[in-house]
């Protein structure tokens, strides 16, 4: 929906849309320091379902309905609750916060890394990678179907290298809770 | 032309070898029969090449070098196993073999109930065939493998009596001694080799002359180096202490090897060099100088010994002064001359010693001997013609062959007042300490009661009328000694004739034996005054000028203490330490460095992001 | 609002996520910050799928959180286990590699 | 034949670790028989080998890494004739010799002990650079585990700063082969790692200066050379008599055989250039070790400091770098091989019949032991370098080269004075261990004690024998060794380094 003002015209339904994104994106990124910079881990949490949240509805509007579900049900459903679980087994102390040398380092370090990716948002678009992105397909099948038709045929392998990683991590905990652990002697030096 | 000459040193080897690996087969009736045997024959064959050479042309007679087999051929680095048969040598080999043999047999009375016969004998030849080895050497190698091998059969007989620390001590230093002799011949032998390219006699002593002019530099260094070889083995200043040292060994030993031949290998290696020497005058009045310095040196201290055995070895020492005195000053054939006299009567007095001590059981010390001349008759006289003989008393075989040195230390080219001096005065001495021995040991009453003297068995006594014999009439074999050696020094030495000083030579000879007569046979009061204030000067001459001190002091502690010092400093606190250091160091500063390591998650995080961001700084800028 | 956008605000996610992991002492906050590093780069994937027109993207972003599941569940296990041990939740105390 | 020498120990000690651990007798048997078969074969090479020839003979390749044209090749010639034969001789002394002792794990020393031996003959015998390098690191192993694991005294820092040092060396010299390659490869556009063609390469002279470094630095620490010997007395101290015979006796053999093999054909320039401070190490070295055994009182670490004393003589005739000079290094490493092993083995029988080598302890064992008194009479006057027995032949070679030496002129008059204060030195320090082990009066002496046996005798006996028949006759040996050292010191550069106009061209 085009709108003209004459001397400035704008597509009422990109800006808004845009609009939408710049918000849900800052709400992301707000969240994300809530997570760092909360004292307590059930704020932490609760700010990093909120970010998941965002990434979401982010993950819709860039087209990607089956991920964004995902990111829901997996997510910020049942990773999320888990790690509420443990909050709530373990207690959640809060720390104590101070400013040291080890922050200021870490800080220092961040803030280079961040300028460099940030300067590497100027960069030109990339040479795509071959991939089959039939918009038709998509429209005609949807976006979870068509992942998975991509998954069940080029991506199988990895897919059940994933199953088999998962199916592993639960033998792993089952191991790590049902066995106690003695921790060795330290060293006499 | 002398094919057989090897035979006269392969006799003693094969003496030595069945002697000494077949120890147990050999019955002990037989060892010392066979080790005189081989000897024997030895001197046997270098009669035949006495004859030989006597019915050649005096030309004819140089220059048989003999090359057995090729020993090396190394690059321009050729050397042949060749033995020289020429007068000289031949002269050496009727010395060494002769008094040799004469020794041998004595030893089988000698040495008749020592558990370790055999291995004495054994010794025995090796000295004699490293002996042969050492004058038949037609180049320089192979004299100093003689020179070498004489030095270890000497360390083996000196420490025989291998149970006697004193022995074993005496040993080991007289072959340090040596060498470090060897080691002076050995750069000789290598500034040899690379100014004449050859180490063969014949081409080093033809090319010399037409090379260098008298006193080059090059000549008087290789002669130099040559003389510590030579001082060394004939126990010359500084190079001497282990001279009277070696008296630990059996006294067979000392008349054989430390007083009829090895010691004269110096002065044998002289002469046989003489045409290098006589290029480098320098050195030949080094050799004068030190020659008659140590005669003296030696007659003082020989004046006041109470060692039988030592006194006849500061004898050995100031006649091998005289030797040197007399090479030096260009007399070769009278050195040689002298040192067939001395090994003669000195052999002689060694030998009588050994007879005194033999019967004395092993007693050496002369102040508890006396009147042993009704026991010993034999021994008696012969050792009185030995005595006569090395005071040079006239007509016996020691007063040509020392008068003819005498009159040269004046009257030769580079002769001179100051040598003929000490010369005669050393003659005074010499008759003075031979006969304070004589009387000692043979007049006046026996000083220990309980001995039981006897005269020794034949095998002692007749190789001792025999050496008796020839010190008292070999002075006639002069002139024949000079002519017959003459081709090898290249002309006649010359006689001096001088009524005057042969008088007084004479005089202070007999003024000697008189004094030494009054000293020790005249016991009367007057003397004790003297005796006292001579006191302090019989006391350095007693300690031999604390030369062993002053040794051991500049030089024996000094080595053990820097051997020590290294050890320490160099090895643990040098070497080691900075070793050590390294790997230190390094597991110091891995101290550090792992603290880096700190085992915090976080810290290990803050390093990834640190390297991460590092990586990215590469990739955007780079 | 092209690809900037994806760009910076998956990369700032990711700073974020890398800062606190940094300075955080609590493990649980720590694998918080991890799932952030995570999320931030399935955001780039995601967004990089629709402006390449490519699916792959989208895979990829699948299998990180399959990944990132079977991550979290072992995690959480050990430092269940860890604090049965010790009963202590700061990670600074474990320092047994300490060189 | 060469294939069979070197790997006829190898296979012996896999058979080794296959059989039964207690059994004693075939343990012996095979030991014994892999090396005897490795000696015999060697002595074998002595007929086949044709004196006059002075390049490498019994040549026999493998292609090894094909792309890159590394063979396991092997050759000798006449350098490495002596000191194949001297190894095999060594590895039987060494075998008969540990069997007569008491060993828990006899079998596996002896397996360490025969895998040593080939790691030395490959040495000896490797003409192609990465498989001289393996072989090389291969002597490392198994004597690292025999002196870590049956030494005695201090032996795990022995041992560890015995291996770390000649890491050190060998990693340096890797890189230098390595980098000898490029440079071939640069010149010529072909790989090769053959010694033989490596050697007619021309090098500028800045490039010969740190690889020969690097090749030096390798063998000097292998020898070892003053001031690099800090690991001699140690190890030496350490070691099981055994292992000890083919350690000193072969394996620091392989130091100077390298420096003969690889410095002096390739690096002739930087030979020239350094040779004065070399030869002023490797003279120091001599004087010091000399000096400092001569107060030494455990009769082991005195065999030690002679062996660097012995050691800088071998050096410094090297470094003459003329063909007496090198001849006598090459004669005198086989007899220092025989001379030290067997004082070692002394040594090793004096401690255990009297349970100690401490000298101030040891006291008048000539009486009881004529046979043990002869036989180290004859090593320690060989030792000291007595004339007309082996050591002299060699000390007497290296002098005179020494001394007529281009390359030491301006100080080889020192050098060879410096040599002589060794020599005076040895004799010293050797009377005093013969003379206090052996003589004087001990009433203190063990009642039954018994003259060495018939398995002692034997193992020392051919040494004495080579000792005297060097001693007297050495032309056969030299005769052999003589024309592949001159080929050695005058080495043709042929191959050529692009020169600048090349360079240009290329550009």
């Amino acid at each position: 929906m085009l709108i003209d003002l004459g001397w400035f015209s704008f597509d009422l339904f990109q800006i808004t849309y845009d609009g939408v994104l710049l918000a849900v994106g800052g709400t992301a990124i707000l969240a994300a320091l809530g997570v760092v910079l909360c004292s307590s881990p059930i704020y932490s949490a609760l700010y990093l379902i909120g970010h998941m949240i965002c990434l979401a509805i982010l993950f819709l509007m860039y087209g990607a309905e089956f991920i964004a579900a995902v990111q829901l049900i997996v997510y910020a459903g049942a990773v999320m609750i888990l790690f509420l679980f443990i909050i709530a087994l373990l207690g959640g102390k809060k720390e104590s916060q101070s400013f040291d040398f080890h922050k200021f380092m870490a800080l220092s370090f961040i803030g280079t890394v961040l300028a460099e990716l940030a300067l590497s948002a100027r960069v030109g678009p990339t040479r795509p990678v071959t991939g089959i992105f039939d918009e038709k397909l998509i429209a005609d099948v949807g976006n979870a179907k068509a992942i998975g038709l991509e998954l069940y045929s080029k991506h199988l392998i990895p897919f059940e290298l994933a199953s088999c990683l998962l199916l592993v991590a639960g033998v792993g905990i089952i191991c790590l809770s049902k066995f106690t652990y003695k921790p060795p002697q330290r060293r006499s030096n | 032309m002398f094919g057989y000459g090897w035979l006269v040193l392969i006799a003693p080897l094969l003496g030595f070898l069945s002697l000494s690996c077949l120890g147990k087969r050999i019955p002990r009736s037989i060892a010392g029969y066979l080790g005189c045997a081989t000897v024997g024959f030895a001197f046997f064959i270098s009669l035949i090449l006495l004859v030989h050479l006597s019915v050649l042309e005096p030309e004819e007679r140089v220059g048989g070098a003999q090359a057995l087999y090729t020993w090396i051929d190394s690059g321009q680095f050729h050397l042949d196993f060749a033995i020289l048969i020429d007068p000289l040598s031949v002269f050496m080999f009727l010395i060494v073999t002769g008094v040799g043999f004469l020794i041998h047999v004595y030893s089988l009375g000698y040495m008749e109930h020592d558990p370790e016969f055999k291995r004495f004998f054994a010794y025995l030849n090796l000295f004699i065939f490293s002996m042969c080895v050492l004058v038949s050497a037609a180049d320089f190698f192979f004299l100093i493998v003689g020179w070498a091998l004489v030095g270890l059969a000497s360390y083996l007989l000196i420490g025989f009596w291998r149970d006697k620390p004193s022995a074993v001590l005496a040993a080991r230093k007289a072959f340090v001694m040596n060498v470090i002799g060897d080691v002076g011949m050995l750069v000789a032998a290598f500034m040899i080799f690379e100014t004449f390219g050859s180490l063969s006699y014949q081409k080093v002593f033809e090319m010399a002359p037409t090379m260098f002019l008298a006193n080059d530099m090059n000549m008087i260094l290789i002669t130099l180096f040559l003389l510590v070889g030579a001082f060394a083995k004939s126990a010359q200043l500084p190079l001497h202490t282990w001279l009277p040292d070696a008296m630990e060994g059996p006294t067979p030993v000392s008349a054989l090897i430390h007083a009829a031949t090895m010691v004269t290998a110096g002065v044998y290696l002289v002469a046989r060099c003489h045409t290098l020497f006589e290029l480098a005058p320098f050195t030949m009045y080094v050799i004068a100088t030190v020659g008659i310095i140590t005669a003296t040196f030696a007659g003082t201290i020989a004046m006041v010994q109470t060692d039988i055995k030592r006194v006849i070895a500061y004898s050995t020492m100031s006649q091998l002064g005289y030797m040197f005195l007399a090479v030096g000053l260009g007399m070769f054939s009278f050195g040689m001359f002298h040192l067939m006299t001395h090994a003669f009567f000195k052999a002689l007095l060694f030998l009588g010693a050994g007879s005194v001590i033999h019967s004395l059981n092993e007693e050496q010390d002369i102040r508890k001997m006396g009147g042993l001349a009704k026991a010993m008759p034999v021994t008696y006289i012969t050792f009185l013609i030995g005595s006569l003989a090395l005071a040079g008393f006239p007509l016996t075989s020691g007063f040509f062959s020392k008068e003819a040195i005498i009159m040269g230390a004046y009257h030769s080219e580079m002769g001179n007042i100051l040598f003929w001096g000490l010369a005669v005065f050393t003659a005074g001495m010499t008759a003075f300490y031979t006969f304070r021995l004589f009387f000692c040991v043979f007049q006046g009453d026996l000083r220990t009661p309980d001995a039981h003297p006897h005269e020794s068995p034949v095998t002692m006594t007749g190789p001792l009328v025999i050496l008796g014999f020839f010190a008292l009439a070999a002075g006639v074999l002069g002139p024949w000694v000079d002519s017959f050696l003459s081709p090898v020094f290249g002309g006649h030495a010359e006689h001096y004739q001088d009524g005057f000083l042969e008088t007084i030579a004479v005089f202070v000879g007999l003024g000697g034996i008189m004094t030494a007569g009054l000293l020790y046979m005249v016991r009367s009061d007057k003397i004790e005054p003297i005796k006292e204030a001579l006191a302090p000067i019989q006391e350095i001459l007693f300690h031999k000028y604390y030369v062993d001190e002053i040794y051991d002091f500049l030089i024996v502690k000094p080595v053990k203490a820097i051997s020590v010092f290294l050890e320490d400093m160099g090895e643990k606190k040098g070497v080691d330490f900075a070793v050590d250091q390294v790997g230190e160091q390094v597991r110091e500063v891995s101290k550090y460095v792992s603290l880096w390591q700190s085992g915090r998650i976080r810290d290990y995080a803050v390093n990834m992001v640190a390297g991460m961001a590092l990586v990215l700084i590469f990739v955007a800028f780079l | 609002m092209g690809q900037e956008f994806i760009l910076l605000v998956s990369a700032t996610v990711f700073c974020i996520g890398a800062f606190g992991f940094m300075v955080r002492k609590n493990p649980l906050i720590m694998f918080m910050s991890v799932e952030l590093m995570l999320n931030s780069v399935n955001f780039l994937l995601i967004g990089y799928s629709n402006i390449l027109k490519s699916l792959d993207g989208q895979i990829f972003a699948l299998m990180i959180m399959a990944v990132a599941a079977a991550e979290v569940v072992v995690g959480l296990a050990l430092i269940l286990t860890i604090f049965r041990t010790r009963h202590d939740l700061n990670v600074d105390h474990l320092d047994s590699l300490k060189g | 034949m060469l294939f069979f020498i070197v790997f006829i120990p190898l296979v012996a000690s896999a058979a080794l670790w296959a059989m039964d651990k207690d059994s004693v007798a075939p343990v012996r048997s095979i030991a014994l028989g892999g090396t005897g078969l490795c000696l015999l074969f060697s002595v074998f090479l002595l007929f086949g080998f044709e004196s006059e020839n002075n390049g490498m003979q019994f040549v026999a390749g493998l292609t090894w890494v094909e792309s890159l044209n590394i063979n396991l090749k092997f050759g000798i010639d006449g350098i490495s004739l002596w000191l194949v034969i001297l190894t095999a001789f060594l590895g039987v002394i060494a075998v008969i010799y540990s069997t007569s002792q008491k060993n828990d794990q006899q079998r596996e020393f002896l397996a360490l002990l025969l895998a040593l031996e080939t790691g030395i003959l490959g040495v000896f015998v490797s003409l192609d650079t990465i498989s001289f390098y393996v072989f090389w690191e291969l002597m490392l192993i198994p004597s690292y585990f025999i002196i870590g694991l049956w030494g005695e005294g201090n032996r795990i820092y022995a041992t560890t700063k015995f291996v770390l040092f000649t890491l050190v060396g060998s990693l340096l010299m890797l890189v230098a082969i390595l980098a000898l390659t490029l440079e071939y490869h640069t010149a010529t556009h072909e790989w090769s790692f053959d010694i033989d063609t490596l050697s007619h390469m021309h090098l500028d002279d800045g490039t010969q200066l740190w690889m020969f470094l690097c090749f030096f630095l390798a063998f000097a620490i292998k020898v070892p050379m003053f001031p690099l010997h800090s690991w001699l007395p140690h190890a030496y101290k350490s070691c099981p008599i055994p292992a000890l015979i083919l350690i000193t006796g072969a394996m620091s053999k392989a130091g100077a055989y390298g420096m003969i093999r690889f410095c002096l054909p390739l690096f002739p320039s930087a030979i020239e250039s350094l040779a004065l401070l070399i030869g002023a190490c490797a003279a120091g070295g001599m004087v010091y070790g000399a000096w400092i055994a001569v107060m030494q009182k455990d009769l082991k670490s005195l065999v030690a400091y002679s062996s660097i004393s012995h050691l800088g003589f071998i050096v410094l005739g090297i470094f003459s770098y003329n063909s007496q000079g090198v001849e006598g290094s090459v004669l005198q490493m086989v007899n220092h091989g025989i001379i030290a092993s067997a004082l070692f083995i002394i040594v090793g029988i004096i401690e255990s019949k009297m349970g100690t080598r401490q000298l101030d302890k040891l006291k008048g064992m000539g009486t009881p032991m004529p046979v043990l008194y002869g036989m180290f009479m004859l090593l320690a006057l060989a030792a000291l370098g007595l004339p007309g027995l082996n050591g002299f032949v060699g000390e007497f070679l290296i002098l005179a080269g020494v001394w007529t030496s281009v390359t030491l002129s301006d100080m080889a008059a020192i050098y060879v004075l410096m040599g002589g204060a060794a020599i005076v030195f040895a004799s010293i320090y050797m009377l005093y261990m013969f003379q206090g082990a052996m003589q004087e009066k001990n009433e203190d002496l063990p009642k039954d004690l018994e003259d060495i046996n018939c398995a002692q005798f034997g193992v020392l006996l051919p040494a004495c024998i080579l000792v005297v028949f060097i001693g007297l006759y050495p032309k056969p040996f030299v005769d052999r060794i003589g024309p592949s050292v001159d080929s050695a010191l005058h080495a043709e550069k042929t191959v050529n380094l692009p020169s600048a106009e090349d360079a240009s061209s290329h550009h």
